[in-house]
This record gives C-alpha cells, sequence and structure tokens, in this order.
C-alpha cells in the first residue's frame, strides 16, 4: 500500500517553505511515499483546517511546520489520537504528542546573525535592524536571539523597523531610514528578502554595500547569487530541506518499521554561510 | 393616409403579475399633438418605451414613416429620429447641465477633446425659450425638480427628432413654465414635428393637443379629435364611471391653532415667513417654479438649519432639532422628490407605506405583520393603487402609483401637522379625488394640513386659506373666498405691492 | 405568488452552484461526503461564517466593514489575557463580545457622527486594532487555556461541534431579525435610500451605528471561536478575513451598493467558499493551481447566479 | 462661479490636512523636509498612485478592482521572465503593459457580458493572477537584469527620477482625459446613472470595459517600476496593495458608489499614504504602534475633509 504523508507548511509566499516543500517532495520520491501539500497561506486557522483534512483522509503521517508553537497544539494532538504520527520541522508545536522534531531555532539563528555582525565590526559600532511581519512568529524569534545578543555586546542598534519580510518594503524602509541615519556600520535583515531590498537601496543611494556588513536569513538563491557579487556578506542557513528530509525519514520509519526514532528533538545548528 | 409618421399595431406587453397593454393601436400624423390620457397605471409610459426602444413588447408592430421597424434598441430609434422625454427625470445628477443635455452627442474638437465652448453657448440657445436662468455649468442635483425638468425638455429638443414623446413634462411646472412650454410646441408643430403629450393635468390637453387616445388598464379605449370631447367626456372614459366632482370640498369646524411659523429665514431661500394652520384647516401654498415654497417647508421640518424664526406646535414654542425632531413633535413632511426622498425603489410597497409606523405596530422590535399587511390592503383599495401584491417592489410601479404609495406612508402615520409639498402630482383625476377625500380626513380628524402645489386650480379649491409665495417672501394671504386665479397669479408672478425681488436663481438648494 | 417566485430564483442560481459543485466533488473524492469531512468543513466555516453574517447588515445598509479581522484580532487576543489573569469564563465572553461591540460602535460613531465614509474609517479601525493587539500582545501569542474554556471551540451537543451550533443559531436569529423586525426593515431600508429614510423621520444613525456594532459583535464570537480552537490568541490573527469575508456576503448575492441580499444567500456563500477550500485540498491540488481553480469558481459561482443581474 | 468654489473646497480639507501632517513632520524630523526625502517620498508613493490613478476611473464607474496587487504581480513576473529569455526591452514592456490590459480586459469582459458584480469579478482575477504568477514563478523570485532596464526604476532625467516622470505624466494625462474627453465624461455619467446612459444610446459597456483595461495597464506600468527598481520580481509582489490603491482613491474624495470623484483628490490620496509611511519610518515609531498611528490619521484626514459629505 502506498504511504500517504499529509505536509503543510505556513506559507509559500516565502521561498523557505517553498525550498522546504520541493526537498521534502525529492526525499518522498526516494522513500517511494506519497506527499499531500497543503498550504496554510500564512493562518493557524486555515492549518489547522489543514489537518483536519489529513485526518479525514486519513493520511499515515503528517509533517509539518505549525504557524506557531501553540495554536496547532489541538489539532496536531487530534491527529496523534486518530493514530496518525506526527513531525514537526523548523518551528516546534508545544506538545510532547509528535513523534520527532527537526528544528534550526529561529531564536539561535537571530542570535548567529548577531554575533556574526559583532564579530566582523569588531565588537563596536551600529546596525540597522529590518523585522519581519509583527507578529509572526519567525518575526518574533529572530528578534528576540538577534536584540539578545547585540544587547550584551558594544554594536549598538540605530533604529528597528519592520518591512513585513517583503523585498519591495524593505527597499523603501531602508530608503527613509537612511534619511535618518546616513552613518550605520551594518545591516541585519530578517530574512533574505528583506535584506536584498535594503541592499538594492543602499546600491540606489549610491553606497557600496561591501563597505558594510550585511547579513540575511534563510539562505535563498538570490542570497547566494548577491554573496558572489560581493554585495551581501552572509545568510543564516538554517537547512529547510534537511530538516524535512530528516523528519521525513523518521515517519516512514515509523509507519512502516514502527521504530521510534532515537532522539525526540534533533536541532540543526543555523549557522551564518558565506560565499 | 401618407401623412401618418408612426403607427403602433396590436401592442402587447406583460410584466410579471401585471398585463400593462393589451393589444393597443396608436397612430400619429405628421405635425400634430397627440394627447394619451389614462389612469395611473394604465400603460402610458410602458407604450412610450416600448416606442422608444427601452422595452420589447411581446406582440405587436411598430411603423415608422411607412417602414416597419426590425432593428430595435434605443439606439436604433433615436437615429429613426425618436426621442422621449421619460416621466421619472434621467438626469445624471453629478453631471452639469450641459453635459447632460449633450450626453453621447458632445462637440468635439480635433483630437478628441470636448468641445466645451460650443457646448455651453448652444445650451444657451436651447434654454433661451424658455426665458430661465440656468448656469450650464451647473451640477444638476443642485436644480430644483422643475429646472430639472426643463433641462430634460431642452435635452429631447436639441435631438431635433420628428417624434418627440412628452412623458408628463409639466408635472413639476407652474404655470409660467407651462405657457412657455406650449409656445415652443406650436412652434415645433410649425416645423412638421410630431409629438406624444401625456399629462394628468386634463385641462392643459385642449390647449395643445388636435386629438386624444384614452387608455383603460392597459386597452385602447379610444382615438378621437379633441373638438369631438368634452372634458367631462374624457374623464368618464379614462375611470370608466362619471365624476361627480373633482374637488369635493367639505367644511369642516375650524379649531385651534396647531403650528405657527413666526419670522422664519434661511439665507438664501426664504425671509422672514410668518403663517399659522390650525386645526381642521388646509392651507394652500402657490408660486412659481424656485418661489422657495419647498425650501420653507424643509426649513420648518428642521432638514434645513434655520438662521431665524420660531415655531410653535400646539401654543408651545418648539425647537426642532431635525427631522427627527420634527416627526416627534408631531409634524410629517410629504416631499416632492419621489426617487431621493420619498422612496426606497428596492422596497415593496408594503415596506415603503408602513415605513413610518413600524414604531407603533411592533413589540420589542418585532413587527405586528398581520397589522401592517391589513392597514396596507386598506390602504391600496383606497386609493387604487395598482400593484399586483403588497410585495412587488416599488421600483415597478407607474410614476402615479408610486406617488400613491409616498402618501399612504404619511396618511397611516398620525401627525399634528401634515405638509405636502405637489402631493397629487402625476395623479389621475379619478385618484386626486380620492386624495383630497383622505386630506379632509385628516383634516376633520383634528390636523393641520399645509398643501403646496403648482396646480392652481387644486390650490384653489380645496384650500381654506391661500398663501402665495414670491421670491422666498410669503407676499399675500387670501380667504378661501377671496381668492381668484387672477390675482393670485399677480401675486405669484411679482406684479402687485412689496414682490419687488427677483427670484434668487443662482443659490444652490441644499440636497 | 409569481413575485416570491422570483425572490427564490434570485438565490436560486448560487444554490445550483453549489450543488454542482458538491456533486463534482463527491465523485472525485470519496472523503469529501463522510460525516466527518462535512462537520469539518462547517466547523472551518463557522469562524469566517459568523462574521458575514454580521457582514450582511453592513452591507444591507450599503457600508462596509474592513475592520473585522483586526477586531477578530483584538477581542481574542483580550479574551486569551483575560483568561491567562484567572478571570472567570462568563466575565471573559462578555469582555471578548464588548470588545468587538465596542470596537463596532466606535466605527459607527465616526461614520455617523463625523459623517466619514465607512470605507475609511474601517480601514483606520483595522490599522488601529492591529496595532492595539501587537501592543496588547508585545507581539507574542498568548496560549493554554482551562478545558471548559476550550469547549467553545471543540465541545459537542447533541453530536454536533459547538461552533457549528453557534453558527446556525446565529444564522437563525439575523434570519428572524432580518425579516421580523424593524431593525431589519431599517437595514435595508437605508441601503435602499438613507435620505428617505431620515426624511421619514427615522433615527437612521442609529440603526447604522448599530449595524457596525452587529458587526464588531460577530467577530467577538468568531474570535471566541478562534481562541478556543486554537488554545491560543495570535496577534496576527484574523490578517485578510475582511476579503473572505466580504467575498461570502457578495456571492450569496448582496449588492454593495446595499439594500439588496440576504443571510440565506450570505450562509450558502460561506459555505460555498469552505467548499472549495476544502474540496481542493481533498483533490490535492496543487497550491498555485489551487488559486487559479478558486478564482474561476468563484466567478462560475456567480455567473450561474446572475439571472437576479437582470433584475435591475 | 459660486460652483467652483463648492467643487474646490470639497477636495480642500484633504489638502489641509495633508499640509498640517507636512508641517508636524518637518517639525519632529529636520531630515523630512530635505530634497532628498522628498524625491524619495514621491518614487516609492509612484508605485501605489500609479494604480491609483487607474482606480479611480473605475471607481467612478462605481466599479472596484480587487486584482490590481495581483495584476501587477503577474506582470511582473511576465516581465522578468522575458528579461531573462534575453528579449529586447522594448518588447519586454509592451509585453508587461499587454499582460496588464489582458487582465483588466478579461474583468471587463465578465462584468459587462457576464454582468457579474466587479467586487467578485475582480476577487477571481486576483486569486487567478496570483496562482498563474506563482505558477510561473514556481514561487521564486526572478532577478537580475540588465542596467539598461533598471534605468526604469532607477535613472534620472533633468534629475528627476523615472518613476516619478511616469506617475506625473500618467497623472496629467488622466486629469485630461478625464476633464476633456468622452471617455472621461462618460466615466463619471455611468458611475452616476447607467440607465441614463444606457438611454442616451451610448455604449456604456465598451467604456466600463475601457476602465478596466485602463486599470489593468496602471498596474503593468507599476509592475515595470517594481521590477526594475527591486532588481527582480517577487511572485507575492504586490499582495495586498488594493487596500492601499483604493484607500488613496478614496481618501482622495471619491465615492464607492461612483460618479464623484478626481484624479488630483487620488494624487494627494496616494501621497497622504507615502508620507505617513515614510514620516512614521524617519520618526522611528515602534511598528506596532505605527498601525494605530496611521488609521488614526486616515481617520483624521478624511475627517477634515468631510466638508464635502454635507453634498449628498
Ligand atoms: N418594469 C416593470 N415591471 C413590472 N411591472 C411594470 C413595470 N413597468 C410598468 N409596470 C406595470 O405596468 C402597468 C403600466 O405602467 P405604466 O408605467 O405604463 O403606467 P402609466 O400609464 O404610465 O401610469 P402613470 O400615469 O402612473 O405614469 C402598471 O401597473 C405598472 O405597475
Ligand atoms: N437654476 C437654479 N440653480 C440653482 N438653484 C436654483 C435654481 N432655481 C432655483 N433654485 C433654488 O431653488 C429654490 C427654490 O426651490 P424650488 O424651485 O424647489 O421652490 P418651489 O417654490 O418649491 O418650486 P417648485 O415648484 O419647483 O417646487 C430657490 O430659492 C433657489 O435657491
Ligand atoms: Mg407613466
Ligand atoms: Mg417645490
Amino acid at each position: 500500500k502506498q504511504i500517504v504523508i499529509g505536509m503543510t507548511v505556513p506559507g509559500l509566499q516565502f521561498p523557505f517553505f517553498v525550498t522546504m516543500k520541493q526537498e521534502a517532495e525529492a526525499a518522498a520520491a526516494k522513500l517511494g511515499v506519497k506527499i499531500n501539500f497543503i498550504d496554510a497561506q500564512n493562518a493557524s486557522d486555515k492549518q489547522m483546517a489543514a489537518i483536519e483534512t489529513f485526518i479525514s483522509q486519513k493520511v499515515d503521517g503528517i509533517l509539518i511546520s505549525p504557524m506557531t508553537e501553540d495554536s496547532l497544539v489541538p489539532a496536531i494532538e487530534a491527529a496523534v489520537k486518530a493514530g496518525i504520527p506526527v513531525a514537526t520541522v523548523d518551528r516546534k508545536a508545544n506538545t510532547d504528542k509528535v513523534l520527532i522534531h527537526v528544528g534550526a531555532d529561529n531564536v539561535e539563528g537571530g542570535r548567529a546573525a548577531a554575533r556574526f555582525i559583532i564579530e566582523k565590526l569588531g565588537n563596536k559600532g551600529t546596525v540597522i535592524e529590518l523585522e519581519g511581519t509583527p507578529g509572526s512568529s519567525a518575526a518574533i524569534d529572530r528578534k528576540k536571539g538577534f536584540d539578545e545578543v547585540m544587547k550584551a555586546s558594544n554594536v549598538k542598534i540605530l533604529v528597528s523597523q519592520t518591512a513585513d519580510f517583503t523585498r519591495s518594503k524593505a527597499q523603501s524602509v531602508m530608503e527613509n531610514l537612511m534619511q535618518v541615519y546616513p552613518k550605520f556600520d551594518a545591516v541585519f535583515g530578517a530574512n533574505d528578502e528583506m535584506i536584498i531590498g535594503a541592499i538594492e537601496a543602499m546600491l540606489a543611494a549610491g553606497i557600496k554595500p561591501a563597505t558594510k556588513v550585511t547579513i540575511g536569513f534563510d539562505a535563498t538563491t538570490d542570497a547566494f547569487t548577491y554573496m558572489k557579487e560581493g554585495k551581501l556578506n552572509a545568510t543564516i542557513d538554517q537547512f529547510p530541506g534537511k530538516q524535512a528530509a530528516m523528519a521525513l525519514e523518521a515517519l516512514v520509519n515509523k509507519i512502516k518499521n514502527n521504530v521510534n526514532p532515537p532522539q525526540k528533538v534533533v536541532f540543526i545548528s543555523p549557522l551564518p554561510v558565506t560565499k | 393616409m401618407d401623412d401618418i409618421v408612426l403607427s403602433m399595431k396590436g401592442i402587447s406587453k406583460s410584466f410579471p403579475g401585471v398585463q400593462a397593454l393589451k393589444s393597443v393601436d396608436f397612430d400619429l400624423k405628421k405635425g400634430e399633438v397627440h394627447a394619451l390620457v389614462g389612469e395611473n397605471g394604465a400603460g402610458k409610459s410602458t407604450l412610450m418605451k416600448i416606442l422608444s426602444g427601452l422595452y420589447r413588447a411581446d406582440e405587436g408592430e411598430i411603423w415608422l414613416k411607412g417602414k416597419k421597424i426590425t432593428t430595435r434598441g434605443i439606439k436604433a430609434m433615436i437615429n429613426a429620429g425618436v426621442s422621449v422625454i421619460y416621466q421619472e427625470l434621467n438626469l445624471i445628477r453629478q453631471l452639469s447641465v450641459a453635459e447632460n443635455i449633450f450626453i453621447g452627442r458632445e462637440p468635439m474638437l480635433p483630437g478628441g477633446f470636448i468641445d466645451w465652448k460650443k457646448m455651453y453657448s448652444d445650451v444657451h440657445t436651447l434654454l433661451k425659450p424658455f426665458n430661465v436662468d440656468i448656469n450650464p455649468r451647473t451640477k444638476v442635483y443642485m436644480l430644483s425638480p422643475a429646472y430639472q425638468q426643463v433641462v430634460e425638455i431642452a435635452k429631447a429638443l436639441s435631438l431635433k427628432s420628428d417624434i418627440l414623446v412628452m412623458d408628463e413634462p409639466t408635472a413639476p411646472l407652474t404655470g409660467n413654465e407651462v405657457d412657455k412650454l406650449f409656445e415652443i410646441i406650436h412652434n415645433l408643430k410649425k416645423s412638421e414635428v410630431s409629438i406624444i403629450y401625456i399629462s394628468h393635468r386634463l385641462e392643459e390637453i385642449p390647449k395643445v393637443a388636435e386629438r386624444v387616445t384614452i387608455l383603460r388598464d392597459g386597452e385602447k379605449i379610444l382615438t378621437k379629435p379633441l373638438a369631438e370631447l368634452t372634458t367631462a367626456e374624457i374623464i368618464k372614459h379614462m375611470v370608466g364611471r362619471t365624476l361627480t366632482e373633482q374637488y369635493p370640498k367639505i367644511s369642516i369646524p375650524i379649531g385651534e391653532e396647531v403650528l405657527r411659523i413666526e419670522g422664519l429665514s434661511k439665507k438664501g431661500y426664504c425671509t422672514d415667513v410668518s403663517f399659522s394652520v390650525r386645526k381642521g384647516e388646509i392651507v394652500g401654498f402657490t408660486g412659481l417654479v424656485g418661489a422657495g415654497r419647498t425650501e420653507i417647508m424643509q426649513t420648518i421640518y428642521g432638514r434645513m438649519k434655520k438662521d431665524a424664526g420660531r415655531i410653535y406646535i400646539d401654543g408651545k414654542e418648539e425647537h426642532i432639532r431635525g427631522v427627527c425632531d420634527a416627526v416627534r413633535k408631531g409634524i410629517g413632511l410629504i416631499p416632492e422628490e419621489r426617487k431621493h426622498q420619498g422612496l426606497v425603489l428596492g422596497l415593496s410597497v408594503q415596506d415603503n407605506a408602513t415605513m413610518t409606523i413600524l414604531d407603533k405596530e411592533s413589540v420589542f422590535g418585532f413587527l405586528k405583520q398581520k397589522k401592517l399587511s391589513a392597514l396596507v390592503g386598506k390602504m391600496i383599495e383606497t386609493m387604487n393603487i395598482k400593484t399586483p401584491s403588497a410585495r412587488q417592489l416599488v421600483r415597478y410601479l407607474s410614476g402615479g402609483n408610486q406617488q400613491k404609495v409616498i402618501l399612504a406612508k404619511w396618511f397611516l402615520h398620525n401627525c399634528k401637522v401634515y405638509i405636502f409639498d405637489e402631493p397629487t402630482r402625476g395623479i389621475d383625476v379619478g385618484a386626486k379625488v380620492e386624495i383630497y377625500k383622505l386630506m379632509q380626513n385628516l383634516a376633520k380628524d383634528g390636523a393641520g394640513v399645509v398643501m403646496v402645489s403648482s396646480e392652481l386650480p387644486e390650490v384653489l379649491n380645496m384650500s381654506d386659506r391661500i398663501e402665495v409665495v414670491f421670491g422666498g417672501r410669503i407676499v399675500k394671504e387670501f380667504r378661501r373666498d377671496e381668492a381668484d386665479s387672477e390675482t393670485v397669479m399677480e401675486y405669484a408672478l411679482g406684479l402687485r405691492e412689496n414682490a419687488s425681488q427677483q427670484t434668487p436663481l443662482e443659490a444652490g438648494a441644499e440636497s | 405568488m409569481k413575485v416570491k417566485f422570483v425572490e427564490t430564483l434570485k438565490n436560486y442560481g448560487i444554490i445550483l452552484a453549489f450543488f454542482i459543485i458538491l456533486v463534482v466533488l463527491s465523485i472525485f473524492s470519496p472523503v469529501f461526503l463522510t460525516v466527518n469531512n462535512i462537520i469539518n468543513v462547517i466547523r472551518q466555516t463557522s469562524i469566517y461564517g459568523i462574521m458575514a453574517v454580521g457582514m450582511t447588515f453592513v452591507i444591507l445598509t450599503g457600508g462596509i466593514d474592513l475592520s473585522v479581522g483586526s477586531v477578530l484580532g483584538v477581542s481574542g487576543a483580550i479574551c486569551a489575557g483575560m483568561l491567562k489573569a484567572g478571570n472567570p469564563i462568563i466575565l471573559v465572553i462578555i469582555a471578548t463580545l464588548g470588545v468587538g461591540i465596542a470596537c463596532g460602535f466606535a466605527s459607527g460613531i465616526f461614520i455617523t457622527k463625523a459623517r466619514i465614509t465607512p470605507f475609511v474609517v474601517t480601514l483606520g479601525m483595522m490599522s488601529i486594532a492591529r496595532g492595539l493587539t501587537l501592543i496588547y500582545t508585545k507581539g507574542y501569542p498568548i496560549s493554554g487555556f482551562s478545558p471548559a474554556f476550550r469547549l467553545i471551540g471543540g465541545g459537542y451537543v447533541l453530536g454536533l461541534p459547538i461552533p457549528i451550533i453557534i453558527f446556525l443559531v446565529i444564522v437563525i436569529i439575523a434570519y428572524i431579525v432580518l425579516t421580523q423586525t424593524k431593525l431589519g426593515r431599517y437595514t435595508y431600508a437605508i441601503g435602499g435610500n438613507e435620505e428617505t429614510v431620515r426624511l421619514s423621520g427615522i433615527n437612521s444613525n442609529f440603526y447604522k451605528t448599530l449595524v457596525y456594532v452587529i458587526s464588531g459583535a460577530t467577530a467577538g464570537f468568531s474570535a471566541l471561536i478562534l481562541t478556543s480552537r486554537l488554545n491560543s490568541a495570535e496577534p496576527v490573527a484574523g490578517t485578510g478575513y475582511e476579503l473572505d469575508v466580504i467575498a461570502a456576503v457578495v456571492i450569496g448575492g448582496a449588492s454593495l451598493n446595499g439594500g439588496r441580499g440576504s443571510v440565506w444567500g450570505t450562509f450558502i456563500g460561506s459555505l460555498l467558499i469552505g467548499v472549495i477550500n476544502n474540496g481542493m485540498n481533498l483533490l490535492g491540488i496543487s497550491p498555485y493551481f489551487q488559486q487559479v481553480v478558486k478564482g474561476l469558481i468563484i466567478i462560475g459561482a456567480v455567473w450561474l447566479d446572475q439571472l437576479r443581474a437582470k433584475e435591475d
């Protein structure tokens, strides 16, 4: 019998999850299982509906990157109760019912980005911070880790504004901020889209990005292009594909052989990658 | 018979629940004015809408100048030389007078730009015969209904068609403008334009028309030269019975004063207006178009803020803070603008007619549906409102029947003073009598009635007292027995005494 | 009688469309017509559907309420905050609805007293309520409530999930209000011609304010259900819901110019959207294609319903 | 003359509000009134502003176009794809505008021929266009274009950024079209009373379709500028723009019922939103508070403008 895994992620509007989906599908093909994919369109209740649909469909296992730590717990527990093993990737769920969590902590990623900047600047200077969509968990966690490390250092956060995780908004916000803060040494974008938008703003204003320390988040293809061109210093890689593949393997192993994974929680350390 | 320019043969049309026209024949000769009369809902407008291409007849054919019309549609009929002044004002309120008149036929400059200069000067020429001062740049919503009608007429004239349909062109007009319109019609006749003329003011018919066709309940009763008919006969054919009296005035004992207005002023609209109304009394207001009668009433009603003046109800001074307050204190106003102020076109007859009494006829907000249906049913019967049911949307009623619904709304509500602004506009002779009776019933029950009307005979015959308004002032008060139409007209025209001011023409009426 | 028939026809097209979709889905997906799935769909729909009922009142008056999603957010946040602070459930419920009502009241007052167009006022309210939610929650979700509270979203009565019961009760009440009460008559009348209503001596401002209050209250109900179902209140909860909610009302046959629409239409409209989302997930249509298909179905369904367009 | 004055007054309130905001901002932020920043604001505004001009036509007819953001997305994606495939710039520009026009034309046809309400059609189109964008891009941005193409968003002519020039030219053309041509007058007339327009023998469907084509074309222009400025086309570009664009038009004094509004109003409305966003960044207001402040300013600005509300 064909094994069917239900997979849902917060939103395909983020290239991060597009990559996660694609690599999960590649891994599934290798394992010979089928993936039923539902996008949560960035809303918890839609993701909950997705899990309910999976339960109706009686899938064999569920792979989820939950919207927030808590909001999907009821749905996940319902699935487990219905006899469907659940694995979480990237973002955690506050329940011990999951088979396995493979994650790269966003808070830790924020810390890593901060450490990178501090080291590059020799623990002095200033930084502009671009936050993600207010209230979204990725935005909160990345900011939390970043601010925490920054506070303990001598690098000063000049200003922190949101650019809603989008490139165009980041470009505008950066243009505006550079008026008030013409002197800055580094920029942190809570995702690659935003740091690229900021870099484009700098380029248009005649500021060489190479003279500043810049770091993004998510390790998208575009980020690597910008790094190759010397416009971007680094991006935090959370290895979405690797996470999904590991979780998927554990799920299939459980379904086929009823074997629990050796560890319930696996963390892949998010790292700054440079090119 | 080559002088027949139009003939409609065996036209039938039905709407859900209504057979509006039953195999009606109609013809029109070159250069004649052919009157079309009938009760409200008889099918006059429907016949004309079929002619204009707006509706498609279920059966029948139309022959224009000896040719059978095959391609239907508005555009085709306009091109064939038919233009229509529709009964319901069909102007675009947000556009200017000039834009409305020339819509679809704007004079153009090379490069696709509108030639405003030419447009404005053409409008001046078109409006000249009316001798009114309407600025072609004024947005239509700022004009009073009478002036809107003038614009509508000018628009139809500008098409220079050889067949002109006028569906109640004079309903919102007073004597002065009517005379001018007749002059225009005579001139048009000379240039061999054929005109179909619809009106409920039967006294006008012999003045303009040569022949008349009478419709009743969607059927053609007769077509005859007017010389062979008396007005009484026309009425008889229209309503299917003899009307004993057109103005059934009864005597009602006059009681105490219910409403007194002292020194009411509103800048640009009315100055120092004082009058009073007593229980059981009907006070008529007359005057020319733009005299400001509507504005006086709307100011009393609290729709516009007054600058000065006192209002006494039952002898006590009252400060009216708005329309709601006015109604609460016992004043009801039946507005002159049907579509915009009187009706909710998308609601049923019942919902419109009961709008004022829902407060009374509900328990904890729940409607007493049975009671409401019964009340409306009775109104439909007494006022002879032609509608398939009380649930019919008002939008689908004929013009006159819509007006009756507005009246029903206020007849059902208990007020101390009723202000009727043009209550019988577009209402047929038969129904008018019923409305006069109902009005007098209100008076008999102890209410005061103010009747603003542009139909002088109605004012002269139905009022106990008559106030003549000119230029925003009351220039003369008559008792019923003192008034005759000539003297009243002289005051209304401002030819007598303190009526020296000019009518303010340019000021925007608040709407 | 004939009139009645035409009235029925007006909502007939969309029901036809709805059934066509149901039939197609049940052919292609064996799971679709299972009791479990049907209950799922209605329960998922209830959150939008309840707000769509409130929105129906607003749209009938010719207004619009863009703030419902944000009002849901702020009501939910305060609900969660109060639960965490240990308040009794009944008080929390009252407060949650109260927040929704207060937001609606504020919008209504600005619309009627300051005479600002509803689009602008509720757009402003949307922004303000979202901001307040973020400030109140400091951007973090508030999670973990008592089992008693969790019954609102997760409990059953007589085998029916409580959210569905709340939804149906609200639909029925709204139906009665719109057809049997003064408020209902005036709601339609204001949308048809507000000037006429005012000149009839009716305090139209009062009723206009009231419809926004109703809309706010329904957002409060949805907030209770959502918060309970998710066992948490997120600061971004409800973002973007306004379009889905308005769409449900309009697909149900209401005119954005006011005066035309019905609760039944809205009910069908909400279910239609719910079923489309559910069905496409069941069929495993790729998320990108889903958007195309969804757009086509919405247009197609209303096309079938265009009969009523002839009306005017 | 009196009429003219009242007309002016109608846009007066919002201009007053606009200047108050300018003054307040220049007091609190010394940077605000610098040439550089002003150019920034207008350039950022141009993307929304251009679409708002197109939307003005649609709203004047009493319609609405919810699809502008998605149409921007799909035009931008195809623009980027074609550039990557090495097509000559002029061809790419034509194709990008063509995609926008095609989407608008499709909406217009459905609205006029199938007689479906604009809200539903453009909601459907919004979903379809977004889906197509995602399918075409496979969910990833398409980036990296030739310096020649990048001039559209980043170049200068006579010291003025090209996006600003495009914006101003479109505003001026739209102003002339609306006041001096048949299309313009019919746009107002259709919004005022479509029935009458038809009774006058005018093919109102033609003009109604045309306004959606115009809206689509402006989305195409915005797509060119955005894609060039960002040096990439994102699959989600334009998401949610519809609300900001409609808001600009409505803040500028247009009525969603049609027949009332102006290009100047829209121009001021767009700048107002642009200035608010810029100002809050300059003042470094916390993102959470920004939403509250933005909501309050929008309501406040229109409040000042409510003079015109008296009109009907
Ligand atoms: N669009 C429509 N839908 C349904 N019924 C209609 C429609 N138009 C007219 N009717 C009905 O057809 C009948 C004839 O209406 P019509 O407007 O022709 O009357 P009329 O003779 O012009 O009356 P009035 O003197 O009141 O203007 C009326 O009973 C009216 O209710
Ligand atoms: N051409 C015009 N342009 C603008 N305002 C006008 C024009 N004609 C009249 N008005 C305004 O309308 C007011 C009179 O209104 P209206 O014509 O309704 O008075 P009325 O006596 O009730 O006449 P009607 O017979 O039309 O009801 C005038 O005071 C004037 O301000
Ligand atoms: Mg008629
Ligand atoms: Mg009058």
